[in-house]
């Protein structure tokens, strides 16, 4: 059957690109979403993520001391979406609406500002260092091994990555869905194309861009939330360091493209796990140290000869 | 003769962007029945006057009656749901929609009867159908003109503003948009429409408006206006 | 009078660090408020500047290549110059992207950059950095200055090295801070010129529409390079003279894109962008904020203390750098919603020469 | 009053935040026996934030400098900020930086002659090259090296790996990493191609900890050593003690058998400060010291300081233990002379501003590091 | 006389996707001609200007001006060989004034060269003020002088399109592209455009080419008119004998002769 090479690649280097491109499309919907309605790179997206994982962690460790064990993290994240839904709209509300009809910079500018204010906070509340998620180490699934041992290979795979990559399928179909058949999501890309029109159309635009907000908010505390599952720590820089390859996961896919995302998440996740795969000799492929600038080499690269992303996506 | 019945009325209204004021004062109104144009050369305001009752511009004074009821200062959205259409002079389809899809964001404020009135469009403009999947930002000006008409016709109006429906179009379809302004008419819709093919426009209006600097300058019917000699002269490019 | 002169000195500190700031933001203002490229790598430029520089200028050392030991000019030249022709290859490849994507793709190249300072060790010392940059004015007290001529036919090495030491040990730090005053001076003048001029007229042409520029004949693709080569120059000596100030830099921290690549696009939104005058007194307001506030922060701190005597302000002290990135956040946002145009809004001549 | 620019921001928030308590500790000590001189004059740290960059740096002691008028910096974190403060700043003003934990190398060569720059941390060359040894004493003679590509890890991973090849060892494949990724499976499933032992150098916060993680989930390495940057407890607390049986860290710790050692742990052990991370005696040792030499020195005054803190710290005199700081400014007003042994090692400085270090190996001992001295 | 032919389409063909939006169109115009392109709406008239004028390349056959094959040129390169177009959908500066819309579409500034402005300010500022005054008399011939420090954005619907032909008449064309210059427009005003294309016509030699729906505008200027219809040539003649040709009646004037 499969000689060692396939299990070690699928294992060691295919499954975790998977998850952690899941993880950038997850996130890259929010980007990509806002950037399509909104018109800007929202660059505190990854700081909502961030948050929505550290209220998660607030809500185990809650859930500890009331209930006397930790719940598992995917139904604990259930207030911190609201709460992080919440941020969403007020940030929205207080910092973004007034810019409405400004040039796109200031409220990338705003963007920016807010990323620096929810960061900071979350750093004076919760203090800068890494708080510990889920502890030890995660063995691989024991269903999945025996199952795939008696099929004469060997997956290695924990639970937690499995949540993450079904969770993530979900989460887009019914993404997906939305979009392109209900009314709001219809709304939504009228909203994209011209929010002047689609004022004098009748749609209430404030009401689209609230939802842009909730589906948005939503996919990202699912994003850190999934993160935090995968490298069980938090840390409030977290959602900084994820930020840039979301943005070149959503730009890869396309721009408001929900499926362009997945797709941009996964080469983007793949592309940094495979560099460090010993494709030629011994060595890794190329040096690790180079690993972050994968992603961008592509999204140059992307940029550069296909810039409506691989979905055509929009151009501006 | 039955009292007429007003459906919208514009009074003493100034209005203008930020600073400048482009409205000085005018005085429109329409009757139940009526189709009404406003002509005028270019920069008098007349596009103004129709942003002013969508309030999408702030307006420094005066009033607008729907039906009886001001609708200064009420939210675009809503004043869109208490029943006038409009189709703005350019920007008026949204480009990465479908034909279909852009008719079916025109029946936002009443989804109800949707796919009757998809069909009813198809019909009234025939190369829609054709291209009804197509994304609206590939096709050429004229198609884009009717797709936006299409979409503003997809609600039941009890008012429709249209701003130079008519520009950019070809010759049969001009035609065909006065006829179908007719027919919409017909069926019992008021409409308020900018136009630059004046002498056409005044054809088909019950009465019209002539707005010159952002001041009301001469009112009529359509044929009084027609026949007028200085009218014609100054604004409709007859040549003496 | 130590006080006073601690004022002083901490005054020109300001004066040269905002001064190089203002220099990356007059290159960004050429990118972005002239042409509406949206530079979202300028640590990067900043660092091949500072790298090149600093390569040139050292003396000989074991750690990297070189220390070719060149005169300070020479390098910041060579910094202005190689700038610009990694500018010139980005530009080519890069230049077609609109808006958003040429600022992510920027990020992505000025990190690209920075990962290979980062690990060609050979050459940059990898990340722990290069070391002793000599500084204007201040590196004539060096052996290796004083002994070459001009100065060797002045005095021989016993009459400069007594000469320096009879100065007070600051007093190359005015020197130092005019000589950054004055790079700026010269640039804006430059700048300025061209702003007013046909050539800045057509980029704000080319920035508005571009179609309509190209129906005009004007070669679109080309000016904007020219614009973002001629911007990202600025940059790089800009670079050079942050090499200087600092006398060390390594890529990873000196040149952190979150801090210096956002704190100079504030400086430009925030002073007015398109307006060279506005990118100057962004860039000086900015950094005084930016700077003062941690002293402002740690006396606020101490009044607390004070006020609620006994209350433990450690926590406080210990976390007031994020406060301080709060305050500084907020400020941004004062500013953008009070002046969304920027304190000095861009303003187009009327009328050519006025 | 001494400044004391930290990175309380930057990379290793983790790393830093109980090194500021060890200084406030410090600072505490010295004001609640006494305070400075005659007069008891508080002992003031004022806090900068250097962020490991050297222009927040050259920022924060510029201020500390010229506005605080501070006698002397107790210093930066990182390498790279304190090179660049130093020489930015403090060299040309002729204030004293003595750093906490700037171990790089290339700090031994930063200042010739002006004896202005000091350190209580061992330079990376003394523990690289104790790890080599340590290594092969252990019968390890093959691993692969992953270390983060900062100034701290790079430098000491070049040192290890330099000596522990003269030693006989044999290493398979040496690669730096990209600190902060979320993710190293792939790097830690290429490295343990050819062998089970991982050197690991890495703050433990940036990617120390993914990395254990990855490796023991992926099952490429099931040894691992290091240096400082890892022997912290959230390491335990993360990874789970039982799964760190075959691990050991080295740290610059001074003998935890000591006098000195005990008495710090006391001291830190009663304030809630961990005693044993990574570099928080050593900053304790620099906030004291200063203490120390300004007393000695009888005045605040900068140009004194250099040769009264080679008095106190390199002796001889009376031994002055961490904490003791009424007992040392008795013997000093009796015109006596002392000798601080501190909390990380002794603390007599070479000509060039370095200490010599003790290195401790680390090892999991009931759900906590427990260190034991190898020189 | 000899007839010269300014501008020469062989055989063009341009699809999108699927969509074949041109099917092989050939025409000529004559120096010194008023062309008129006319066809009903997505004809792909459109289409064939912006392939002729740079902004789209054919799927093929090519495009001669003068003589030469300018196929595939760009833009900026067909305006230095007298190339000027106008758009149908209006392309104005709008964060710049309407005087610096015009000043901008002028040919030959030096001060375009950065460095001219460094070195050798007198020669731009003497070019300078020559743009400045041509601009100001377009201003002032489309009466659009009171606008002249509006923000281009600003304008009405009609003045943008006014503007846009504004920038034709700064510089010396020798092939006037215009697309729909008269959609919009009131239609007092429609009469004095008229004229001012047939001066530059007379005066400045101007060859022009006109997209166009307004008959009154075809028939005051056009000798020579093609019909496009889907893409393909349905006829070409004088306005008398396209307004007779039964095809284009159906197709185009849909029986209302005016
Ligand atoms: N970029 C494009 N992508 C796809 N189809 C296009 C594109 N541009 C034009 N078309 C199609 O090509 C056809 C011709 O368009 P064109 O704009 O040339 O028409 P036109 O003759 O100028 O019409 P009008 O008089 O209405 O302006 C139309 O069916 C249009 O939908
Ligand atoms: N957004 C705006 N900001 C400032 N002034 C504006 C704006 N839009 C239009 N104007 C000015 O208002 C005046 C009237 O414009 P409006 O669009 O109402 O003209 P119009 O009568 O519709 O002309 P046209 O027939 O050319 O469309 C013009 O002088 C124009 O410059
Ligand atoms: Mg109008
Ligand atoms: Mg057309």
């Amino acid at each position: 059957m499969w000689e060692n090479f396939g299990f070690e690649f699928v294992n060691y280097y295919f499954i975790p690109g998977l998850v952690l491109g899941c993880i950038y499309a997850l996130g890259a919907i929010g980007i990509t979403l806002t950037f399509g309605i909104l018109r800007f790179a929202n660059f505190a997206h990854g700081e909502i993520m961030m948050t929505g994982a550290f209220l998660t962690w607030t809500f185990l460790e809650i859930s500890n001391i009331f209930l006397g064990f930790y719940m598992h993290p995917l139904i604990a994240c259930t207030p911190a979406i609201f709460i992080a839904i919440f941020l969403a709209l007020s940030v929205d509300r207080y910092f973004y609406k007034p810019f409405r009809d400004s040039p796109t910079i200031i409220i990338v500018m705003a963007s920016f500002g807010m990323m620096l204010i929810i960061r900071s906070l979350v750093q004076v509340i919760w203090g800068p260092n890494q708080i510990t998620f889920v502890k030890g180490i995660a063995k691989p699934n024991s269903y999945l091994k025996d199952f795939s041992s008696s099929m004469d290979m060997m997956l290695l795979v924990p639970s937690k990555h499995l949540f993450i990559i079904l969770g993530t399928i979900i989460i887009m179909l019914a993404f997906n869905y939305m979009l392109t058949s209900t009314r709001i999501g219809k709304a939504m890309r009228a909203v994209s194309d011209s929010p002047d029109l689609a004022k004098v159309t009748g749609i209430d635009v404030e009401q689209v861009i609230r939802a842009t907000w909730i589906v948005g908010g939503f996919c990202a505390v699912m994003a850190g939330v999934f993160m935090a599952m995968d490298t069980q720590f938090i840390m409030s820089t977290m959602g900084f360091r994820m930020l840039l390859p979301m943005f070149a996961a959503a730009i890869l896919g396309g721009i408001g493209r929900p499926f362009g995302a997945v797709l941009g998440g996964l080469v983007i996740g793949f592309a940094e796990e495979l560099s460090a795969y010993p494709w030629f000799g011994n060595g890794p492929l190329l040096s690790p140290g180079y690993k972050s600038g994968v992603a961008f080499s592509i999204l140059v690269l992307m940029l550069v000869f296909r810039p409506s992303g691989i979905l055509k996506g929009r151009v501006f | 003769m039955s009292s007429i019945k007003s459906i919208m009325t514009v009074k003493d209204l100034f209005a203008g962007y930020g600073e400048t004021e482009i409205l000085h004062g005018i005085n429109i109104s329409v009757n139940d029945g009526e189709i009404v144009s406003i002509i005028g050369p270019n920069g008098a305001g007349k596009s103004t006057v129709l942003k002013a009752i969508l309030s999408q511009i702030k307006i420094n004074q005066g009033s607008i009656n729907l039906l009886g009821k001001n609708i200064v200062s009420i939210p675009t959205s809503q004043i869109i749901t208490k029943g006038i259409s409009y189709v703005p002079q350019t920007n008026n389809v949204f480009v990465s929609l479908s034909v279909e899809e852009n008719l079916e964001m025109g029946a936002w404020v009443n989804p109800n009867n949707t796919q009757v009135k998809l069909q009813e469009m198809y019909e009234l403009f025939p190369d829609l159908g054709e291209k009804r999947k197509q994304p609206a930002g590939s096709l050429s000006g004229g198609q884009r003109q009717m797709v936006a008409m299409a979409k503003s016709l997809m609600v039941d109006a009890k008012i429709l503003l249209l701003d130079e429906p008519t520009a950019g179009l070809s010759p049969k379809y001009r035609s065909e948009i006065f006829s179908t302004v007719r027919k919409i008419n017909g069926s019992g819709v008021p409409i308020l429409m900018v136009e630059q093919n004046a002498k056409q426009a005044l054809g088909v209006s019950d009465r019209a408006y002539i707005l010159v600097d952002g001041f009301n300058r001469y009112d009529g019917t359509g044929d009084e206006l027609l026949k007028d000699k200085e009218v014609a002269r100054m604004f409709l490019g007859s040549r003496d | 009078m130590d006080e006073l002169i601690g004022y002083f000195l901490y005054f020109l500190s300001l004066l040269s660090v905002g001064g190089i700031y203002a220099l990356l933001a007059l290159g960004l203002n050429v990118n972005w408020g002239f042409a509406g490229l949206f530079n979202a790598g300028i640590a990067g430029f900043a660092a091949v500047g500072a790298y090149t520089f600093a390569i040139l200028t050292t003396a000989e050392s074991t750690f990297h290549y070189g220390g070719l030991g060149l005169p300070i000019i020479i390098g910041e030249i060579s910094a202005f110059l190689i700038a610009g022709i990694i500018a010139a290859v980005i530009g080519i490849i890069s230049i077609r992207l609109r808006a958003d994507y040429l600022a992510i793709a920027t990020i992505g190249i000025a990190e690209i950059i920075k990962l290979i300072f980062k690990n060609q060790v050979d050459i940059t010392n990898g990340p722990r950095g290069i070391n002793k940059i000599p500084r204007t004015w201040e590196h004539f007290s060096e052996s290796r200055y004083f002994s070459q001529p001009i100065l060797s036919w002045i005095g021989d090495n016993q009459f400069w090295q007594a000469f320096f030491d009879s100065l007070v040990n600051w007093w190359w730090q005015p020197l130092f801070a005019a000589t950054i005053l004055f790079f700026v001076f010269v640039v804006y003048m430059m700048l300025e010129r061209a702003r007013v001029s046909p050539w800045g007229r057509m980029m704000t042409a080319i920035r508005e529409n571009e179609d309509a520029a190209r129906a005009a004949g004007k070669d679109v693709t080309r000016r904007r390079v020219e614009a973002f080569i001629i911007g990202t120059m600025i940059m790089g000596l800009a670079g050079a003279l942050l090499a200087q100030h600092l006398r060390f830099i390594e890529p990873t921290h000196t040149f952190d894109p979150s801090k210096m690549t956002f704190l100079v696009w504030v400086m430009l939104i925030a002073g007015g962008s398109g307006n060279n005058r506005g990118a100057i007194l962004g860039a000086f307001l900015i950094w005084f904020v930016w700077s003062a506030s941690e002293l402002f922060l740690n006396g606020f701190i101490d009044i607390v203390a004070n006020i609620f005597n006994g209350i433990d302000v450690s926590m406080l002290k210990n976390r007031s750098g994020y406060l301080r990135m709060l305050l500084i956040g907020l400020v941004l946002q004062f500013v953008l919603q009070k002046y969304p145009k920027g304190i000095l809004p861009e303003r187009r001549p009327a009328a050519p020469g006025e | 009053k001494v400044g004391n620019p930290m990175a309380v921001t930057g990379p290793i928030p983790d790393l830093v935040a109980p090194m500021l308590l060890a200084v406030d500790l410090a600072e505490k000590h010295v004001n609640e026996q006494g305070g400075l001189f005659a007069d008891g004059q508080k002992y003031t740290i004022v806090r900068a934030d250097s962020g490991c960059d050297p222009t927040a740096a050259v920022d924060a002691v510029t201020k500390l400098v010229n506005v605080e008028q501070v006698s002397a910096i107790i210093g930066p974190v990182c390498s790279g900020a304190t090179i660049a403060q130093a020489q930015s700043v403090t060299m040309p003003a002729g204030v004293v930086t003595l750093s906490v934990s700037a171990s790089s190398p290339a700090i031994s060569s930063l200042e010739s002659g002006t004896d202005l720059v000091f350190r209580t941390a061992a330079s990376d060359a003394f523990q690289g090259k104790a790890l080599a040894e340590l290594a092969i004493a252990n019968g390890i003679m093959d691993l692969a090296i992953s270390y983060a590509n900062d100034d701290y890890n790079a430098a000491i991973a070049a040192v290890f790996a330099s000596n522990y090849e003269i030693l006989g060892g044999t290493i398979t494949a040496n690669e730096a990493h990209e600190p902060d990724k979320s993710s190293y499976r792939s790097e830690v499933a290429t490295l343990g191609a050819d062998t089970n032992n991982l050197a690991l150098f890495a703050y433990y916060g940036s990617s120390g900890i993914t990395i254990l993680r990855n490796s023991l989930e992926t099952g490429a390495f099931d040894l691992f050593f290091g240096a400082d940057g890892m022997a912290a407890q959230e390491v335990i607390d993360q990874i789970g003690a039982e799964n760190l049986g075959n691990a050991f860290f080295t740290t610059s710790t001074s003998d935890q058998t000591t006098n000195a050692f005990g008495a710090w742990k006391a001291a830190a052990d009663a304030a809630n400060v961990p005693a044993a991370d990574p570099f928080v005696p050593n900053s304790y040792d620099a906030a004291f010291m200063m203490a120390l030499a300004i007393e000695k020195l009888g005045s605040g005054d900068r140009a004194g300081i250099a040769s009264a803190l080679r008095a106190i710290a390199n002796g001889p005199g009376e031994v002055i233990l961490p904490g003791e700081f009424a007992k040392a400014k008795a013997i000093l007003a009796a015109g006596g002379s002392i000798h601080y042994v501190g909390a990380s090692g002794p603390q007599d400085f070479f000509n060039n501003g370095d200490v010599a270090g003790f290195f401790s190996k680390n090892t999991v001992v009931d759900g906590a590091w427990k260190a034991e001295i190898i020189k | 006389m000899v007839a010269v032919e300014t501008l020469r389409v062989n055989n063009l063909m341009k699809s999108f996707g699927g969509l074949e939006a041109v099917k092989g169109i050939s025409f000529s115009v004559q120096e010194g001609s008023i062309f008129g392109l006319i066809g009903p709406n997505g004809a792909g008239k459109t289409t064939t200007f912006n392939i002729i004028a740079g902004a789209e390349r054919p799927t093929s056959g090519n495009v001669l001006l003068n003589g030469k094959d300018v196929t595939g040129l760009s833009s900026e390169k067909l305006y230095k060989l007298g190339l000027v177009r106008t758009f149908q959908l209006s392309h104005e500066y709008p964060q710049m004034t309407s005087l610096e819309n015009l000043m901008v579409a002028a040919s030959d500034q030096p001060g375009e060269k950065i460095f001219m402005n460094w070195l050798a300010p007198k020669t731009v500022a003497s070019r300078e003020k020559e743009v400045l005054e041509r601009a100001l008399d377009s201003l002032n011939f489309l009466g659009l002088s009171h606008v002249k420090d509006e923000l281009a954005g600003n304008l009405s619907g009609g003045q943008k399109k006014l503007l846009e032909l504004g920038r034709t008449m700064m510089t010396d064309a020798k092939l006037v592209l215009l697309d729909e210059p008269g959609a919009g427009v009131n239609p007092t005003l429609m009469l004095k455009i008229i004229e001012m294309i047939r001066r530059l016509n007379q005066e400045r030699g101007y060859t022009f080419c006109i997209i166009e729906h307004d008959m009154d505008l075809i028939a005051d200027l056009c000798e020579k008119i093609v019909v496009l219809a889907e893409g393909s040539i349905l006829t070409e003649g004088s306005m008398t004998e396209v307004r007779a040709n039964e095809k284009v009646i159906d197709a185009y004037f849909g029986g209302d002769l005016e």
